[in-house]
């Protein structure tokens, strides 16, 4: 068990590509929102990549990946991450030093909260916002992070598995922002007018740094430059490739036209839904994975999200939360323990029933933490303070009223 | 005779405007974006810590062609949504038009509004 | 005596328009970017699944000053090209104006058109 | 009597001739954007090594209503700063406005000017 | 023979970075085009991402590079790579295992039939466009990268070198272009009005991400983190600096000011010039293959184009077409075979014809396949439908005719 | 000493991931100036991705990096790269091949003189801009690049250390910029009325990729994939995390409310501040310096470019001058032998004052060198020619005078 360079190499790099991912979606996210809340947008995931990054050195860290307590949450034995030398971890990684481990851990806590944004975009008061992120990572992500991933978490113990982040990252983040978004309120007008998006390019270029960094997330997460990276790779891109032809099929039936900003979404919801399974399914699942995703996003976003009239804005529910969930199940169906001796079981379709009901509990299990604590979190937030904008400060957007900032000044030229 | 409206509101005035004015069953509003420069002289904006004068704002004019019968009706509406009490609230500029054609009929005059 | 023509008219006919008005030789032609709201209440666009209606719909207005004489010639011309016959075919409004003048030269009244 | 003025300029005329309107101390001015067609007919721009030509020019479009008394002064200043003497100077062109409403105080007539 | 994982890291990235080329060639061509056509331009690149992934995934590889037939084409061995392991396949690449070869390779698939679109831009009926493209990667591709690449390929036996794609990618998509868009037909107005860029700030995001991504194009096709990766390196960006260079040397002598729209052509086709022998030739040779490249192509651009009154809207066949052909001489002219010795002979230059002449009979090749054959792929697609928008739709744009979208709905902010 | 592949690897990467920062930056100060100057502003940053490339390969390694004179200057013995093989040169670096070495370096000799156009925007013809970039390189950036870097070089002799380019890179062009900015004179306007920016999305988007890019410039720095290339990269994060996040709690005490554009200010210095000493300083001394640079910038950038009125216009000399100050100090009062053995003496902190007095000479020096030799530049060229654009051109603005080019041109949709 010694360090090894090219593994070095590979995740230094892929820490830098998931970093990136935080600042793609705030162009996914910010171009979806109408011009006026689009600085808003962006800051509230920007935001994060100082916050979060801080918390995680501070402590973050070591409740996720320290001692373990109860199979719960990890210790304060990293605080600051003392302690973290050049040394391997071998419980987490076998060949690079644990340092680099927290650095690439650190860009999960990142995106992962930023993703709950968008379920709350257009209408939240930036103070309670950074305060919520805050406390939802310290008793919503660092549970969950070691629970699933962490020595001794007992999600782990229970044989589930999670690549790179299905339940930790997607389905966390997903239903909490479902959970949020309902306690915040719908937008203004919501149901009479339409909430337009103020530059679909930059939906595009979201999109497409994301799938960019997602090669750092899921090949990445195999901890080396090996052959599960390689396949991780073909996987993800292939789920992701599979899911954007699907969402443009849907498009073309239903409507007759398909649209960049669906091909974008498609692209997304695939990577979200090959997560769990990146390192532990075969690469003909992947596809499977990849064309079904869409399909059920759909129609979450387009007839669930109507009939029940909760307003996730931007959709962080509808293609995370469900995204995630479907991910978490097919890896229960397709994973081979041949790929991936991680599993412990082969999936259902080989079978063996075993995995298939450790994913569901595992998805269970966060689906519930998730829930649960983000509407504590919220509860807590609301007896607090206000937690909206005013009536007008909504009506004149975000970019006014919580940052006296507009986003694009000198645009018309007339100067 | 039909009149021209012309209001210069503030932006966030669009919304509510627009609302009421669809309720008033007028026939037609074109929107556009200008700047204005008034007795309001802009917001203060801070960029990097410093503090700057933003010189001329942007505002929004509303137009409608009504017949005269309406004209005090509308103005009303306008003055109702858009006045706040403090500078910067608008102003309203009216014209006389001396004919009005519908493209798709032909129409011409007051019924063409 | 010199009248202003303001048409508002489908973004995709500003093109032809354009091309039948410079072959009218009309002397100037000046063009704005408006959103409108008429009898035409916006397409269905399709985000992510979601029907939403338009509610403002990007038209572009056309505003030339013609001497009385040209008046129905242009209109004219104007509402061949942009007719369709459908809804949102859009309006012409004609409004007197009182004085014109270039800026180059100094000239007023109608040699400055 | 109030009159509007409407003069169509060179963008890089807008800020010499706000500054020479603002110390004139006119009571408001909307600015707009606007493409324009008249005697000039656009630069030449050249991309990737193929001449184009603009066949309509970005111009400002600035709009001052003022009482009858002022206009002279006014168009004069509006002359002064936005000539060059080539082609492509602009136009202004003036309506009579029937009435004018301030929206803050509703004061109407020329005092809301 | 043993998988060096240092290479592996190099790989797995550099196939990162290729994939960020597509995108970047959506925002290089969609800041171009007029506003009214800017997604369907964009989604015109960004939907091959899907579709020549999955087609390359399921026969594709296995048509480039399987069991070689009569030199022209692959077999069927490897269909949905199947038998691709982590084995190393030595033919291709003798330190990687062949999964990341294939990956590797994908993207290459991906990003030239996108080069096409920019020849078709702004007036192709968006489902006729899907269906050229499939056909095109199965009838000219595959069989081109089988020819050039592939083992027992004819091309690569006539002693042709072809570092990382001249004639595959470059030439190959250029002049495919050239004769897709004649057959299309120019666009309303050619010749009478000009199409103005709607953002050429997107045009230098695109040219900047693809430079960027192209060290993994021509480094990366050292196919491992080695000395002639490091060579590949180097003559990229030497070319690239000197087209940028000289492309606004040209505008500033002819037109007294350069722009940048000028900077990011000269650039991007310094890029292409430098393709094929960027592992072959010396670091003098790419600044003269880059200086070079932009009076070529500045002169096709501008005259040839006007002369023959062909719509290549974005420019490219003269650009990649051009840019191609000129860089595979180039390599004839330049190449070292003490470089690399994957080349036989040195170029013309150092007295050896054999190269140079190896060089254009390939070319030449290469234009006679792509030609031919996307005429009949038109030919018969023109037979069987009509290829063009209407022309409403065109002076509507594409955006709103094909896609019921558009780029920038909330962008005045009156919402 | 032999190659390691794993180093070049993450060296060629780490290459490409800093060449990406000067397009970056075009984003982060086109995005703030005007609409009517964005195109010249991007195009001042990306022509140096030209120029300053092919000067490189032509003499400045060579003059930077080769056989030194006096400590002042290198020779001319590495003209052309000339003897530049794939051996190493253990001066520089132990485990990759110089060329590597040479690569990496010109992309630090193209940022460099990019940072310099930030305090000169909207208002120098561009013909002389583009001979002042060519007369700095020269005549500042390769003599303090070998004084400071070079093997021989008298300010590395002294003691002092500039881990990633502290002194050499912002340190130079902030100082450089602040005397050409006095120099070439106000804005038009200044003082009466506000620029505004034209695009803040932009100015995110560039700091975004600044960021990312970053981590190839410090983490690079240890020029392998090693254990002080993953110090550096923590270090490196954590200080932009925390000037993001103390420069937003300034913002929202002093205004209360934070902006996005105050969020990028913020993350840029702290990358910044952090540059020479990530691989020195230990992981907390880092958020002590990233906490600490916003508000001394921000001092600089509100109240004494107010009180001196210079047009700083972006900002360079606030943000990389003062910023690059502070994070030679700090490095200096922070410095750990034990972290990197180049450093001779602990920092000030541990009680050692000799690296601290080191720091403040290779500071002092490093500003009057920058000082005096822009000061003569711009001299020279004012003796020359005017180095100014016109009152009607400035107020036109440069997009049409000095390229006869508009950012968006058919942005409006009216064609
Ligand atoms: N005389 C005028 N001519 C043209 N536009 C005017 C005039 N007066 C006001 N405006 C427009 O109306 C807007 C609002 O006017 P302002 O003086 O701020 O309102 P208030 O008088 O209620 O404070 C201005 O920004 C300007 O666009
Ligand atoms: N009374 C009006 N006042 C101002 N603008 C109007 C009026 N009526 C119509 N318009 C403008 O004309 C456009 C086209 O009108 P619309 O009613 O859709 O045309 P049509 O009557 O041919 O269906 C509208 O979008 C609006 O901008
Ligand atoms: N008759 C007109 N009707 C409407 N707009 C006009 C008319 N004549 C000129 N314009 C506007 O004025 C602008 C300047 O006119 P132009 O003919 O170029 O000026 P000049 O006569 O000084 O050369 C045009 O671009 C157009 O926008």
């Amino acid at each position: 068990m010694s360090i090894n360079y090219g593994d070095c190499a590979f995740m230094l790099l892929c820490t830098a590509l998931v970093f990136l991912m935080t600042p793609a979606l705030a162009f996914f996210y910010g171009g979806m929102v109408r011009r006026k809340n689009s600085l808003n947008t962006m800051l509230s995931c920007f935001f994060i990549c100082g916050l979060a990054a801080i918390m995680w050195v501070a402590f973050g860290y070591s409740l996720s990946f320290g001692k373990d307590h109860a199979g719960i949450i990890g210790g304060l034995d990293h605080i600051f991450l003392n302690g973290l030398g050049y040394e391997i971890n071998s419980a987490y990684a076998s060949t690079i030093p644990e340092l680099l481990f927290a650095a690439y851990q650190m860009m999960f806590a990142i995106i992962t909260p930023a993703l709950i944004c968008g379920a709350l975009a257009e209408r939240m008061r930036f103070s309670v916002l950074v305060a919520f992120i805050a406390l939802w990572s310290l008793f919503v992500y660092y549970p969950l992070a070691h629970m699933v991933w962490g020595d001794g978490g007992f999600i782990k113990a229970l044989g589930a598995v999670d690549f790179a982040g299905g339940n930790v990252v997607h389905i966390s983040s997903g239903i909490s922002g479902l959970v949020a978004c309902i306690m915040l309120g719908k937008r203004r007008g919501f149901g009479l007018m339409s909430y337009k998006p103020h530059n679909i390019p930059f939906v595009f270029l979201g999109a497409a740094l994301l799938w960019f960094g997602w090669f750092g997330f899921n090949a990445g997460s195999a901890l080396g430059a090996n052959e599960l990276a390689i396949h991780a790779f073909m996987t993800t891109n292939t789920s992701a490739a599979a899911a954007l032809l699907s969402w443009m099929l849907i498009e073309k039936i239903k409507y007759g036209k398909p649209t960049l900003m669906g091909a974008a979404t498609g692209a997304v919801i695939g990577l979200v839904a090959i997560t769990p399974g990146a390192g532990f399914v075969p690469l003909w699942a992947s596809a499977i994975i990849g064309v079904l995703v869409s399909p059920i996003c759909f129609f979450f976003i387009s007839k669930v999200k109507a009939k029940f009239a909760y307003d996730d804005a931007l959709d962080a529910f509808g293609c995370h939360g469900i995204g995630g969930v479907w991910g978490g199940i097919a890896t229960g169906l397709f994973a081979q323990k041949s790929i991936n001796p991680a599993a412990k079981w082969d999936g259902l379709f080989f079978g063996d029933a075993r995995l298939f009901l450790a994913q569901l509990a595992s998805i269970a299990i966060t689906v519930a933490i998730s829930a649960i604590l983000t509407f504590a979190i919220v509860f807590v937030l609301k007896k607090l303070t206000t937690i909206r904008v005013s009536q007008t400060a909504e009506s004149q957007g975000l970019d006014i009223s919580e940052h006296s900032e507009s986003a694009y000044p000198a645009f018309t030229g007339l100067d | 005779m039909m009149k021209k409206i012309e209001a210069i509101i503030r932006p966030e005035a669009l919304e509510p405007l627009k609302e009421a004015l669809i309720a008033a069953h007028v026939d037609g509003i074109t929107i556009s974006q200008v700047l204005g420069c008034g007795k309001q002289h802009g917001w203060t904006e801070h960029h990097r810590g410093s503090d700057v004068i933003m010189n001329t704002i942007p505002k929004i004019k509303v137009t409608l062609v009504v017949t005269e019968k309406r004209l005090e009706e509308i103005i009303g509406i306008i003055i109702e949504i858009s006045r706040t009490g403090e500078v910067g609230d608008g102003k309203i500029f009216v014209t006389d038009i001396s004919d009005c054609i519908r493209i798709r009929t032909g129409e011409r005059g007051e019924k063409a509004i």
